[in-house]
């Protein structure tokens, strides 16, 4: 089991190779990365994420605990990014290791639910006309 | 009287403009009570008051719990990790 | 869109960042890894997979295409290895790239039950004791 | 007279003994025509009938399909992929 929360890119090739084990026939991955979504002549620049640790981090270990009670899965590991995330970079990386491959699957999927459920994350989407804290509509935006 | 460490995040932060504040309270008061302070001493967090969450020491509180002087409390405004 | 049965290692990493890209939020990927069975004293050694090609290559792009056909989706590759794979090591890996997070869980999955119905592959099972094709039970062992 | 081109695969493939053979017809059979002869000449396949599937050249038949000379017929047990 692995959770992270880092300002540094994901090494996503680690993450998932690091998942693969001879007990397990499936690795599911789930990886979120920065859509650079337009609207009229404004595009996204770029996302900012910040988190409040040491909560963050505990979230992210009760994501994979709960997990664990509800599958039967070899390997969970979570990763968040924090700080400037450009398109199309990996911002959160979720690997779930399992002997077969529907845990794998639904284990992956409710990982990345629960992230944005509980994990004290925020983004905040940087426009070429302004920001705006996604979730809560505030921000600098026209 | 003594102090709670209040840290606020995201668009919290943003409206407040401030990151972390200390509220001055006396030994234990109720996270609503709190509130109330917080909010006189920043009247741009009122309009988002519904939309948010705390947190006590590092965990999900309600507005009845209790918030002791020592304590660190956490302005959530909604997560949007991922 | 990628799709290749090829005898070497899976490059698991290339076939992920390749996926990735800024009119895209979301990546899933499913990995299927040689699971290391025992029974009583025996155990697998290791797999060997056979391709009818080109027929298998035909119906990893058309599960490209039902896919295309189903949900928005920017991106999809799938790779699958012939040859002998040993215990933990990637046989099949699909990765769908998309706008949103729902479709891009939704037809990884897809690819793996499509493949497991239609892609003329077939595995066998090699034991300690002797072997066995999976789904037609005919083989060697005790 | 010419000839089918047949391919077999995984378990057909073991019980046959072959992988790959001809059988020789009569210009255009069905495809259950040409498993008949494929069966005499190869009885170990017969009780995996139920579970084959076939395909001709590189694409999923049904026994009344037919089969022309030239071309390629292949003999599909179960499919175990992924």
């Amino acid at each position: 089991m692995f959770f992270q929360i880092l300002k540094e890119p994901i090494d996503v090739k680690a993450l998932i190779t690091g998942a693969f084990h001879p007990k397990c026939g499936a690795v599911a991955s789930f990886i979120g990365t920065t859509r650079a979504d337009e609207s009229g002549s404004a595009r996204v620049e770029y996302l900012e994420y910040e988190a409040y640790r040491p909560m963050a981090d505990k979230k992210l270990e009760e994501i994979g605990e709960e997990i664990s009670e509800r599958w039967k899965v070899g390997y969970v590991a979570i990763v968040h990014r924090i700080g400037k995330v450009d398109p199309g970079e990996p911002s959160v990386a979720i690997v779930v290791a399992a002997p077969r491959r529907e845990p794998a699957f639904e284990a992956s999927r409710y990982a990345i639910e629960r992230i944005k459920e509980i994990a004290p994350i925020w983004k905040r989407e940087v426009w070429s006309d302004g920001y705006v804290w996604v979730g809560s509509q505030v921000g600098t935006r026209p | 009287m003594s102090d709670v460490k209040v840290l606020l995040f995201g668009a919290a932060a943003d409206r407040a403009g401030i990151r972390q504040t200390k509220v001055r309270i006396n030994h234990v008061v109720t996270l609503g009570e709190l509130w109330s302070v917080l909010a006189d001493q920043h009247p741009h967090l009122i309009p988002m008051r519904e939309t948010l969450a705390f947190a006590v020491n590092g965990e999900y509180a309600r507005m009845e719990d209790t918030v002791s002087t020592g304590d660190e409390v956490a302005v959530l405004p909604p997560v949007s990790g991922g």
